[in-house]
């Protein structure tokens, strides 16, 4: 067991994977700088710097996996994806279907997401449920350093397309280049325990999906991914000395979403509450409510989301990102909503187990 | 590998004959939806692929079935594709814009300008796993004002892949002509995108492969991507059943629906100036004419090549083509009916 | 009152629009064939052609918007808009928050959408549920041509951007291209009063978001939008054979969602199909399950999407899409489900009530 | 609008006094995350901005900052709105990326190339209800790999829109050299998009003022967009605390985290040949040293233009400026402790 912090344990997973199978190469803009180790080891023809043209080199990516190699490809900030995003709506997400399931695309994109840090609207976007309503790809988003590289290799090894987002309030890096660019004592609400953390001391992959109960709880479930879970176990202290005993979800995967593991939860509790970077309407929060409908439950139902374009003012920017004061309110809303009636539906099975 | 006059002459006329029974087909509704077609432009598509080796790579539009005949992929199994079979190509999953044949490095896309990124992602993985192979980008020249295809030749050049991309102009982006939404010139366009680029007309096979084969020996050898500029005449429009088509071919029946309100559009009161809207139906008027000029004449590649052949030479491929054809079309409709 | 097509309703209604406000423009690729009636009329510098080049006049759409016209700017299929999201994802939406309230960007986006005809799973997607996750743009899909009309009037009077969704299966003159090929005899399921209906002398707009109930149901409540509505319709005929009530509302926008009327039909019946012709998950059907949720309702659910890259073969094309067949099926198993329980909470109000 | 040469120097003088404030206001942690300033480029904006008249319009990309200043916008507005204050230019809620002024048309964004559509739509709007106007785009050379922004140059050929394209030409996109990932020219592809091409050394104010008339008047006249190519050196690197900055400045600081993970990487069994090791610690080396080299020196705008002015000139000049921003500055802190 070795400590590191997530963006640390990333750069690990990959020294491990891009040692033992040449096949994996990485490109994106400026990569020989942002990956400035990994182009030492590796050299520029693995580790190669892009023009910024997204759409061609986001669109290569996915025939390059075709073509046999296990292409990383770093889109900057998930906003971007928006000038690329049809090579994964409609090429990456659809060639094995397109190709009645005969060639498969094996592709990582490495996309830095999130806000915390005052950076405005078109920069700070989670964007996963969006990404996610597409049948075709998986969608990870890891809220710790040993998630982080674990689900990197997952990300790796899976053939399908898999879209591995990093969160910028937890990768020190980025950070340190967009927010402080070496000045000190800014503030950003940084999860510690994401942040850093301890990680194995070699890397093995974590099936998807995989949800973690972080934290059991009898009185309501918290379900999240990224920052706000930690956003979410803090709420869960505070809660705690209010007498609320609320548990919280990792869920690590948007897509596939782990239904069971969620499902499992909420049976005890009859109370969710997602707390989502994401936006609020139509993505993981919707969906989230929705397969425990399907599972038979009748949650109280509570989501903390962003429910308008990010503020560039931090001020405005902490209240419009789901908070541990929000959720505390959201939780409390919950609480009082109504008593959950006894268990009468047991909930059926949606997605493959958990596997832990 | 087909590099005489006589070769070059089979595979656009296998490319053809196959083509026109995808057209009989598709007329009979036993093909779904669009269907676009390659009959004009098999001088540009046999030109270039004729320097194909095996490991080289594909990246096609909506205009696919050519370069895959070409190619060699299995006929019968394209034709099962285009009925909707479980046993295509794609098992019916892509239908004929999504076609993809991993055993031959080629895929499809709808999306106008896709071809350019994909050439390139299989150029990638030549570089890395197979150093003497190239890929080749098949587009229209209405494609080169997408984004994602002048972005894909300028990551060609910058990373020196083995790309041939190749433009067959036809002067028309479905109805709109290429002239009014095309600045500059493609040739220096592609150039400023470093690009080696080359000009030639496509209706003469031999000349296309000539200029192709140095385009392809140039990728071969890690000098990076060319753009090849070829011209040619698509006599069967946009897609089988060209709207157009239909009105210069069947005015009377097609134009019932359409005269009543353009007339009456073009004459309320309200709206642009009446020299504005006599240029509008100026406009209309002369696309109808271009589209009633959509024919090969003096630009077929095939007949252009078959001048050049003896008639024995020409015999030899025509029948054996014509039996191959007949076969495909004979074994994928067979196997339908027999399931029925 | 008229009797019009689809695409008369539509074009009718620009005609009368753009005849009284010089400030709207259209454009788009060939919109001097695909509109040659507002073509004739209004000349080539109100309707113009464009390259394909859909970053770029999307992208020039919404500064036009900001500049004082009126755009209706013409993506031909929804497929296509994944190469120009950015337009849509970080500028249209975005502009008027940026600017403080400032600036607004009065621009309608026309696009074809849709499935049902054998085009494959690149030129029939839906992606309105997608489209609707980004705050700061609206999203209409009619489903007859009264409301093709009339919401095209309200796209154009908005100050926000539109996206109007205009179903392939319902305007006779994509169908006609893309399909037929002036090919006779094929057959589309086309939902007659969808495509050619009653409209009235002169258009004006309806509110958004309005929703309607097209038919009251005791039973269950199934929504939707587009063709998906008129699958309901033929369902609930079919299900009063079976003895069971199923009312249908047609929502006429995905965002805003009327949640109002939604609710006050779930609040009688307990019991929700959505039928969507969308991608299933983190998407319309997954908000419907949320805002029943959380305005206190615990309905039983059901939901028939699009689970899958939409197969080529007509045959498998039918029955990937939310058919009649399926919504009975789905029905019947929420009848089976549970009886709903007597209605214990009542719902709470979420968004502007409809206006009808 | 300024004219003559201590108009110029103004303009530029204004912007640059003003981003220094930004810059302190920035390092003093009162501005958050990103902010690229155009130190070094004003010699560029002022020579294009002094011919804009009322109406016209701008499309900004990341730097923003000078051209608004020099167009005018109330100095105070712009610093509250980096304070994200509610009384801000936007209300606080754009940021620096996201600088809004409706009433100067002036559109910015984040987004790489996305000021090229914006142009594009501006001008069009100028078509229909300010014929005489006209719209100007900024951007970098990094951008002109973007699809979005070489589609716009074709739009606006196409359409003749009124439009001045402005490629502002420091050879970076934050770490990568142009060169490295840039094929072709850049003006011969503005041409093969149809656009009218002009290169010019940017530090030059009036020469860029000559050339940017010309283009300005093309527009104006109905005679389509014009790309202007010009060089600059920018000093601050890509944004303030460029990362390659602090460790050319501060290497042992900087580097006690960076050279032992390097160091260790470099060296680990498994991975590239020694020969390609070394080549990417070269170019790691050949970046730092392409960092420390991102000074002034005799391409500063300013100083160019102040040599051209006698000392009475620049010093009027040069004490208004100090006076109005330092004014600026102290009002937008005033009002914000005063809230406090
Ligand atoms: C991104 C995108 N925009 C629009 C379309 C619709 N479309 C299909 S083919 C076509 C015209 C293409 O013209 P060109 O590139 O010249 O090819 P051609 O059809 O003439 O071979 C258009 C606009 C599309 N498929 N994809
Ligand atoms: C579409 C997109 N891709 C990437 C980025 C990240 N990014 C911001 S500025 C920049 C470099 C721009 O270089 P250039 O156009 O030369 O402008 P400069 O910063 O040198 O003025 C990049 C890659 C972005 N903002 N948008
Ligand atoms: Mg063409
Ligand atoms: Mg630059």
């Amino acid at each position: 067991m070795r400590e590191m912090t997530y963006a640390q344990a990333i750069e690990d997973a990959l020294m491990q994977a891009m040692a033992s199978d040449p096949r994996i190469v990485v490109f994106g803009e400026d990569v020989h700088a942002i990956r400035m180790n990994l182009f030492a080891r590796f050299g520029e023809s693995r580790v190669r710097p892009t023009p910024i043209s997204e759409s061609a080199f986001l669109g290569a990516g996915v025939t390059a996996a075709m073509g046999g190699l296990r292409p990383i490809v770093e889109i900057m900030m998930v906003d971007f994806v928006a000038v690329a995003a049809d090579a994964l709506i409609n090429h990456a997400a659809k060639v094995e279907a397109f190709s009645g399931g005969r060639w498969k695309v094996p592709m990582v994109v490495r996309i830095a997401c999130g806000g915390g840090y005052g950076d405005g609207g078109q920069h700070e976007q989670a964007l996963w449920g969006l990404l996610a309503q597409v049948p075709g790809m998986k969608v990870v988003v890891p809220s710790n350093p040993a998630d982080a590289g674990a689900l990197m290799l997952s990300a790796i090894e899976d053939e399908a397309p898999v879209l591995f987002m990093e969160h910028k309030l937890l990768a020190d890096y980025w950070l340190d280049y967009l927010a402080d660019g070496g000045r000190t004592g800014l503030d950003y609400q940084v999860p510690e325990a994401g942040a850093r953390g301890v990680v194995p001391d070699t890397w093995g992959s974590i099936p998807i999906p995989a949800a973690q109960v972080l934290r059991a709880g009898r009185d309501l479930t918290m379900v999240g991914v990224g920052v706000a879970v930690h956003r979410c176990l803090e709420a869960a202290e505070r809660l705690a000395e209010l007498g609320i005993d609320a548990g919280v979800v990792d869920l690590r995967s948007v897509s596939p979403l782990d239904v069971d593991t969620v499902c499992a939860e909420l049976a005890k509790t009859q109370r969710l509450l997602v707390a989502d970077e994401d936006y609020k309407h139509f993505g993981l929060a919707g969906e989230l409510a929705a397969v425990a409908l399907e599972a038979g439950l009748q949650p109280a139902f509570q989501r903390v989301c962003v429910e308008r374009t990010i503020p560039y003012d931090r001020r405005r920017e902490v209240e419009v990102l789901p908070n541990a004061a929000r959720i505390v309110d959201a939780a409390t809303m919950l609480m009082s909503a109504r008593t959950p009636s006894p268990l009468s539906v047991t909930h059926t099975s949606h997605s493959r187990s958990p596997g832990h | 590998m087909q590099s005489d006059g006589a070769g070059l002459y089979a595979l656009m006329l296998r490319s053809r004959r196959f083509e026109e029974a995808v057209a009989d087909l598709w007329s009979a509704g036993r093909i779904s939806a669009e269907m676009h077609l390659s009959i004009g432009e098999e001088g540009i598509v046999a030109g270039v692929l004729q320097h194909l080796v095996d490991g080289d790579a594909m990246a096609l539009d909506h205009r696919g079935t050519a370069p895959l005949v070409m190619r060699g992929v299995d006929l019968v199994s394209l034709l099962r594709e285009f009925l909707g079979e479980p046993d295509g190509l794609c098992h019916g999953m892509g239908g004929h814009m999504h076609l993809f044949a991993p055993e031959l490095l080629a895929a499809s896309s709808g999306i106008v300008g896709a071809s350019g990124p994909a050439a390139c992602g299989f150029a990638l993985a030549h570089q890395h796993l197979r150093p003497n192979n190239v890929a080749v980008a098949f587009f229209g020249e209405g494609a080169m004002n997408q984004g994602m295809l002048m972005e894909s030749i300028n990551l060609a050049a910058v990373w020196s892949l083995p790309v041939v991309f190749v433009c067959k102009d036809n002067g028309m982006c479905i109805t709109t002509p290429a002239k009014k939404v095309t600045g500059g010139d493609l040739c220096q366009r592609a150039e400023g995108l470093g690009a080696f680029a080359i000009s030639v007309d496509g209706s003469d096979v031999q000349a296309v492969a000539s200029h192709a084969e140095k385009a392809i020996r140039r990728a071969r050898r890690g000098h990076g991507p060319s753009f090849i500029h070829a011209t040619c005449k698509r006599p069967d429009g946009h897609f089988l059943g060209d709207p157009l088509l239909r009105i210069v071919r069947n005015p009377v029946g097609e134009l019932k629906s359409k005269v009543g309100p353009l007339a009456k559009a073009a004459a309320s009161v309200q709206g642009a100036s009446v020299g504005r809207r006599a240029a509008s139906l100026g406009s209309v008027a002369a696309m109808l004419t271009r589209a009633g000029k959509m024919h090969l004449a003096g630009h077929d590649p095939v007949i252009r090549q078959a001048k050049r052949l003896t008639s024995a030479e020409r015999e030899v491929v025509e029948a054996t083509v014509r039996e191959e054809v007949a076969a495909a079309v004979r074994a994928a409709i067979d196997s339908t009916e027999a399931r029925a």
